[in-house]
């Protein structure tokens, strides 16, 4: 085990190795000038080299590079070129208010799609399972802002049950409520994003685990169960499901890392602050810094996220012993 | 995956594809996806068609249509109404059609033969080459796709969709190249390779002969998932700038009509090219976990 | 059966790959192959652009401009690029035939100097377009040295005459900027320079109904301020903030010792007392200070601090204010409230820069000076500086930033300018009542969530996209305010590459475009047809009498015009009928 | 004695796509208390679906057309799935065939056996668990093993426990299924000899499933050979030794080597059993027999009693009497 993990971590540190310095690099031949973005009316040519200067950007990259392994390994990602923060506590903020939406938004539909998938594999050859099956295909395929604006269009613009997105409502934390009043707010303005990713994600999980489950009950164990007397629930649930649910694990830990990156979407229709729209509008802004430091970080939660998915299956599966 | 066990018979006289056929026949979830997968291929090839009737109006990029003041709903002129400067979307949504369909099938087709390639010879030698190319496919398999193409959409300064057909081919592969590699190390231990290898079979033949054909099946169903990938995220990027601004595609509409402020105004504008979107992928995949049941036998009715 | 359904999906493919190839064969045109005099075909070219997502209009527009260009044989594709890549492809690598860029946004139009003078040429200059031009240069020098206004003003109506001549570019169109507000809860607002949200507007409006104590005006801005350092920040939402707490301080709201009425273009005192005295002789000039303006925290704003700004902004090189003390040689405090200017040259942007700089607190900033110079890159540090305060004598303080969502601010009651009434524009007068409790920016994701946020009564202003103009007219409760902006999109030619070497060439595609198709269809008719480089809404600057290219033409007539002019100049075509 | 297991003209067929697959047919027989009985025939043969059928743990698409069976006088064939989950492991138990994937893999085995106890009896944890270190000592594990894993036991360990399961309820009737298959020679004897002796002594009627007859001939009182879905013939195993009567049986003798040592020829039956899913007309073994007559092409042989206790379908048989 212990020489496992130390394997895995090695690998861990070289992949992260090798994708920031693909990051670095393809930054550096990009052929746009960040300092574009600085640029104002009146600036003499000695105030934009300034500018060019205050960013780094007259080294060579290879000091460039070395420099920025440099900072790197003292966790220090620089500074951003649009506002001059430090790009790890704008990440930390950002990436904070992310982990918030589409944990609670996997964890959800992740419940959702396994109780559902469960049920349908039992029931093979229904017409539920058809239903969900199509339901959860539809779903699964259909584009995210679309969906989201339709959401939006319906529940906060027609009917105006939620807000219009953000994260809270400004007019109500001004006057210092209290922690439940901020929570409630905030629940308000979770509940559209939320039902949105929890609407587009389940189907995977769904088909997942109806595959896992459907996989599951061909096993010999399952008829053992069946001729032990034991009730049909039971079987569903401690033997089928239990073993469906070993691939899904790994399933689950990938997304929850691949739903942080894939917040993009969601996070622009819906206004929430989180990191998918800092990469996006870093990157119109050709903020070098903060986009790598912001894929630096997504890459390390997916690597992470990996390792501990290994790690839960093999507590969770006996027969795997590193 | 590894638990695709789908292996053919030689002896058996039906070809392949001729097998996947007549499977697929019975199954609703293929029948289905032709069936949508239909409409939009005929909407691809109608785009030209309509253009032609009033290139001056009708031309998605350039065709204006002068009468028309602002955005307009559906009309006998304009099926689908105009967007704010008076361009017809019907012509804008038939294009999109063309777009996707090339782009989606372009990119399975290069990402898919790659992968397949890439896996049936990392299984078959192994070793280093093995090691080499699983790595590289961990590695862009560990990269989160879409903020990947942003950045390097914004690193272009200029997208076309070539630029995105190659970027999306390079990031698809490894899914299929592994489950690919992990079938072909099962089918390289099998009797009939076995016995190929010993009666001095090249190396190169036995993949393309022997195992290619084994493994075939799951490269089908690769092929038609990936369509579903390459459209949404194509869709994704555009719909977030960074599409290729010279063509028209669904994205492109989306995005035209988020950045000219008709969303919550126009639903004529809005809802047809996000359903097309989603239909059309919703189709490939469909026919996807149509085939999915055919070749994995552990989903199959017993 | 089955494979024959096989063939058939095949064979439609193939056929939708086919007619895709069809639909894009180009229409035939009248005029195909131009020929340039020098014998040579001209060789295809690319109009840069940006994306539609960076700016729909100026994608839109280059697009057309393409497809009308092409009718009379230039073969030329529209081509749009993120805008970090275009700027270094045509400032910094000037690798490019046409491009359209956007320029403005001054008070005092010194980019008729830079944009054009051959200085500017060297790499990073301004003058991408490369034009040269002697004559141009010595005029637009000179009008930089004249202080008296009318006499400068004929000096910049000539040198508009020779570009709009030249067309080293071609101005397009200005858009008219439409903001809406919620009149059942603000009333009286003015539409002063920089919109209905700039701070003279805040400082004027009056809430509807009694209780204005409680009121909070909450604005819809689009782009999270990263940063509130006013040394740092070049964005002109984070500006909208910054100027209310530091009584304004940059070229989008030139607001501070004093500041340029737009119709005269004259200097108004604001924080200064009375007249600027200049000495011509001596180059100096001598500034007073009102008595009794007092920072935030209640310490006194005086002439120590400004000569401390300037002293900072000199000492760090920060590039933002860098034109606005390279001309000042040394500057004095003789008393409190009296300074003294000892400059290097003659040049008016000390009149139009230097007076309208920011002022920082000394007390605070000298803490900030310190820390900076024991850094490696001082420049960088007290630029990039984390300011969690930010304090100034504006009319609003400082409140609340939470992150991703909103920045509060509270009114100064202890602001000077309270029921301060001062001159604007020509003639009329702005009373600065202060009836604002609070202001609250509020942060969207998209145009459209501010729109509906604004209709839904979230928030009481914010620009508006012409898709709403209808249902913002149709709605009551909403009042539309319509600004013209004072920039103007423009294609700029490099002049140094044949054929855009040649004025009749340059001149020739002037004719081909049809400003008026911008602003009837691009703009829905909010937007004004520019002629000149400056904006026509800076009405002093402005010069009202330049060409206008066949204003109101038709598409044939034009096409005319411009083969006439190309076959005097010696052009010809591979085929024509 | 009293018949504890009786089976009359059982028909069982497969919903397939390409149409109903008639896995058993025409499949009479009866077990007498402390009986074991054999079953043998080629593989595919339907002998493990009988199996599940006297189980009803039938999949979805596997239905019983016709036919009853009494098990303890009643017929179980109409019963509902709760009613058939009581008799399960308590009547009836299973040894399965195939040891590696019998046992959940993620649970203890002492567990999954408490589990099976507690589902039938209301007796405390504790006690069951006492019963399940018995039933290890009975069938010859170590007490201890029941805390580790299926992974952690050897083949014949495994096989050992399933056993131990098999018996954790005190089942009347116990139906073994190929319970040596996977195992090695030494290995598979041991458990043949466990199983033999634990039947014997707990005085439980068995079936077991085999395809190998010799196996059977030294566990079983009687011996029911299939072929193709049918039962042919059913007799005591010295009788069927003694005087094989339907040309399968007899193919089926000769082509395995004698227990006894004799040399003598291997015949292996040519050709390959019917698709069942169009079975011949007449006689299933029609297509493969050597003494084939007219009749047997178009009548199916009825399986009546030739001889006391010995069954026979077979024409040629019939035409004997």
């Amino acid at each position: 085990m212990g020489k496992y993990i130390i394997g895995r971590i090695v690998q861990i540190i070289i992949t992260f190795f090798i994708v920031i310095s693909i990051i670095f690099l393809m930054f550096r031949v990009m052929p746009s000038d960040p300092s574009s973005f600085l640029l104002t009316p009146s600036m003499t040519a000695e105030a934009k080299q300034t500018i060019r200067k205050q960013f780094g950007l007259d080294e060579p990259i290879a000091v460039q590079y070395v420099i920025y392994l440099k900072n790197f390994i003292h966790g220090d990602f620089g500074n951003s070129f649009y506002s001059g923060r430090p790009v790890m506590s704008i990440i930390m903020e950002k990436m904070l208010n992310t982990i918030f939406l589409s944990t609670t938004a996997v964890i959800l539909s992740y419940l959702i799609g396994i109780f559902i998938g469960k049920a349908i594999a039992w029931k093979r050859g229904s017409k539920a399972e058809k239903f969900f099956v199509i339901l959860g295909l539809w779903f699964y395929t259909t584009f995210t802002p679309w969906l989201g604006i339709m959401f939006l269009w319906i529940f906060a613009f027609k009917l105006k049950w939620f807000p219009l997105g953000g994260m809270i409502t400004p007019e109500k934390w001004i006057f210092d409520p209290s922690l439940f009043e901020k929570i409630c707010d905030l629940g308000h303005h979770l509940i559209l994003p939320l039902i949105t990713y929890v609407v587009l994600w389940f189907g995977s999980y769904l088909l997942l685990m109806r595959n896992s489950m459907l996989e599951t009950l061909k096993e010999d164990y399952i008829l053992t169960a069946r001729a032990k007397g034991l009730k049909e629930k039971v079987i569903k649930n401690r033997h089928a499901a239990r073993n469906a649910m070993l691939p899904i694990v790994t399933a689950f830990a990938i997304s929850i890392s691949f739903s942080i990156a894939g917040a993009v979407l969601i996070e622009t229709i819906f206004s929430w602050p989180g990191i998918g729209r800092t990469i996006v509008e870093a990157t119109l802004r050709q903020d070098y810094p903060l986009v790598q430091g912001a894929f630096a970080v997504i890459t390390m939660v997916v690597l992470l996220a990996n390792f501990a998915a290994d790690i839960a299956y093999s507590y969770l599966d006996p027969r795997i012993t590193y | 995956m590894e638990t695709l066990n789908y292996t053919l018979d030689k002896t058996e006289k039906k070809s392949l594809i001729r097998q996947i056929w007549d499977l697929a026949g019975r199954s609703t979830f293929i029948k289905l996806g032709v069936f949508i997968m239909l409409i939009f291929g005929g909407m691809a090839v109608l785009s030209p068609i309509w253009i032609q009737i009033n290139p001056a109006i009708y031309d998605p990029i350039i065709g204006v249509d002068l009468s028309v003041n602002g955005s307009v709903g559906p009309s006998f002129k304009h099926p689908l109404g105009t967007d704010d400067i008076g361009k017809d979307l019907f012509s804008q949504l038939l294009r999109g059609s063309q777009v996707a369909f090339i782009l989606g099938i372009m990119v399975s087709l290069i990402s898919t033969t790659l992968g397949t390639t890439i896996g049936l010879f990392a299984g078959y030698y192994g070793k280093i080459s093995d090691t080499l190319l699983m790595r590289l496919a961990d590695i862009i398999l560990t990269v989160p796709i879409l903020p990947l193409l942003i950045v390097i959409s914004g690193i272009f300064g200029t997208q076309s969709n070539w630029i995105i057909l190659l970027i999306l081919s390079f990031t698809f592969w490894p899914v299929t190249a592994r489950v690919i590699r992990a079938q072909t190390l099962s089918l390289r231990e099998r009797p009939f390779i076995e016995s190929a290898k010993v009666s001095g079979i090249s190396n190169t033949r036995i993949i393309v002969k022997h195992l290619a054909p084994n493994v075939l099946p799951i490269a089908f169903y690769y092929l038609t998932v990936t369509v579903t990938g390459a459209i949404l995220v194509e869709a994704g990027l555009s719909f977030l700038g960074f599409g290729d601004p010279s063509n028209m595609s669904w994205g492109m509409m989306l995005q035209w009509c988020f950045v000219k402020g008709y969303v919550f105004k126009a639903p004529y504008w809005m809802i047809p090219p996000g359903l097309c979107i989603s239909l059309l992928s919703f189709s490939f995949y469909l026919i996807g976990v149509g085939l999915e049941e055919i070749v994995n036998p552990r989903l199959k009715k017993r | 059966m089955k494979l024959r359904q096989f063939i058939c999906i095949a064979m439609i493919f193939a056929f939708s790959m086919l007619c895709t190839i069809l639909g894009h064969i180009p229409q035939a045109q009248a005029y195909q192959g131009l020929i340039l005099p020098s014998g040579e075909k001209m060789a295809p070219m690319e109009l840069l652009t940006l994306t539609p997502g960076a700016d729909p209009t100026l994608n839109q527009e280059a697009v057309f401009i393409a497809e009308w260009w092409k009718k009379i044989g230039i073969p030329v594709t529209a081509k749009a690029m993120e805008k970090g890549a275009l700027v270094k492809k045509i400032f910094w690598a000037r690798d490019y035939d046409a491009t359209i860029w956007y320029l403005g946004g001054e008070r005092f139009p010194s980019y008729m100097q830079y944009y054009f003078s051959e200085a500017e040429i060297y790499e990073y200059g301004w003058n991408f377009m490369q034009y040269k031009n002697p004559k141009y240069d010595k005029l637009s020098s000179d009008w930089l040295t004249l202080l008296d206004r009318t006499k400068a003003q004929q000096s910049a109506f000539n040198l508009q005459k020779i570009i709009a001549d030249e067309n080293p570019q071609i101005p397009l169109i200005s858009d008219t900027q439409l903001t809406a507000y919620n009149n059942t809860r603000w009333k009286n607002w003015i539409n002063q320079y920089g919109g209905p949200q700039s701070f003279d507007s805040i400082c004027a409006i009056d809430p509807v109904g009694g209780d204005t104590a409680k009121d909070i005006l909450k604005i819809g801005i689009l782009k999270e301020p990263d940063i509130l350092n006013p040394l740092g920040t070049g964005f002109s939402d984070t500006w909208t903030i910054i100027n209310n707490i530091y009584n304004g301080g940059m070229w989008n709201q030139p607001t501070a010792l004093y500041r340029i009425a737009p119709g005269s273009g004259e200097l108004i005192p604001f924080l200064a007392d009375g007249e600027l005295k200049y000495d011509n002789a001596a180059n100096t000039a001598i500034v007073k200070l009102k008595k009794g303006i007092k920072w935030h925290d209640g310490t006194k704003l005086t002439a120590a601090d400004i000569k401390f700004t300037i002293d900072l902004i000199k000492e760090f090189k920060v590039p933002n204010y860098k034109d606005c003390v390279d001309i000042i040689d040394k500057i004095e405090a003789l008393d409190d409230y009296t300074l003294k200017y000892h400059l290097t040259k003659k040049n008016v942007n000390f009149y139009n820069k230097t007076m309208m700089m920011i002022i920082l607190q000394k007390q605070k900033w000298s803490v900030i000076a310190k820390e900076a110079k024991a850094k490696e890159d001082p420049t960088k540090y007290i630029s990039q500086y984390q300011i969690k305060n930010p304090m100034g004598a504006g009319p609003f303080k400082f409140a609340d930033w939470k992150k991703g969502s909103y920045i509060l601010l509270e009114k100064n009651s202890d602001w000077f300018f309270k029921d301060y009434t001062m001159p604007i524009g020509t003639g009329g007068t702005l009373k600065f009542d202060l009836k604002v409790d609070k202001i609250l920016f509020k942060f969207y994701a998209s145009s459209e969530l501010r729109t509906l946020a604004l209709k839904n009564g979230d928030i009481d202003v914010c620009s508006i996209p012409i898709a709403s103009m209808d249902d913002f007219k149709a709605d009551k409760k909403m009042t539309i305010v319509e600004w013209g902006n004072d920039w103007t999109d423009f294609i700029g030619f490099n002049c140094s590459k044949a054929p855009f070497n040649d004025p009749a060439f340059r001149k020739a595609v002037h004719y081909l475009i049809d400003k008026d198709f911008f602003v009837e269809k691009l703009q829905q008719g909010y937007a004004v047809p520019q002629h000149s480089v400056i904006p026509a809404v800076n009405q002093f600057w402005s010069d009202p009498k330049c060409p206008t290219y066949g204003a109101g033409w038709s598409m044939k007539k034009r096409i005319k015009k411009a083969v006439k002019i190309l076959k005097k100049a010696g052009y010809t075509w591979e085929s024509e009928n | 004695m009293d018949s504890v297991l009786e089976i009359k003209n059982l028909q069982m067929s497969y919903d397939t796509s390409e149409g109903p697959v008639s896995a058993l047919d025409n499949v009479s027989f009866t077990i007498m208390a402390g009986e074991a009985m054999g079953l043998v025939g080629e593989s595919g043969c339907g002998k493990t679906s009988l199996g599940m059928c006297i189980m009803k743990l039938l999949p979805g698409n596997a239905k019983i057309t016709h036919g009853e069976i009494f098990f303890n006088g009643e017929d179980i064939v109409p019963k509902t799935e709760d009613e058939m989950r009581k008799i399960r492991w308590k009547g009836i138990s299973m040894i399965f065939q195939a040891a590696m994937n019998a046992l959940n893999p993620v649970y203890k085995v002492g567990d999954q056996i408490i589990e099976a106890i507690m589902a039938h009896d209301t007796i405390k944890k504790k006690e069951a668990k006492e019963k399940v270190s018995d039933l290890y000592k009975l069938v010859g594990i170590d007490p201890k093993r029941m805390e580790n894993y299926p992974h952690e036991y050897s083949g014949g360990m495994r096989q050992r426990a399933i056993i131990a399961m098999a018996l954790a309820c005190d089942p009347k009737f116990i139906i073994a299924d190929e319970p040596t298959t996977a195992l090695d020679v030494i290995v598979q004897d041991e458990i043949i000899d466990e199983i033999k002796i634990i039947q014997k002594k707990l005085n439980m009627i068995m079936m077991y499933i085999s395809h190998d007859i010799s196996v059977i001939a030294e566990t079983c009182d009687k011996i029911g050979v299939m072929y193709a879905g049918n039962l042919i013939e059913y007799a005591n195993t010295l009788a069927l030794f003694d005087n094989p009567l339907h040309p399968y049986t007899i193919a089926l003798m000769s082509s395995f080597p004698s227990i006894e040592g004799l040399k003598t020829k291997l015949n292996p039956v040519p050709g390959e059993p019917p698709n069942l899913l169009n079975p011949p007309k007449g006689c299933r073994f029609y297509p493969r027999c050597s003494y084939t007559r007219e009749i047997c092409k178009n009548e199916r042989p009825e399986f009546v009693e030739i001889e006391t206790d010995h069954f026979l379908a077979c024409h040629r048989g019939i035409s004997w009497k």
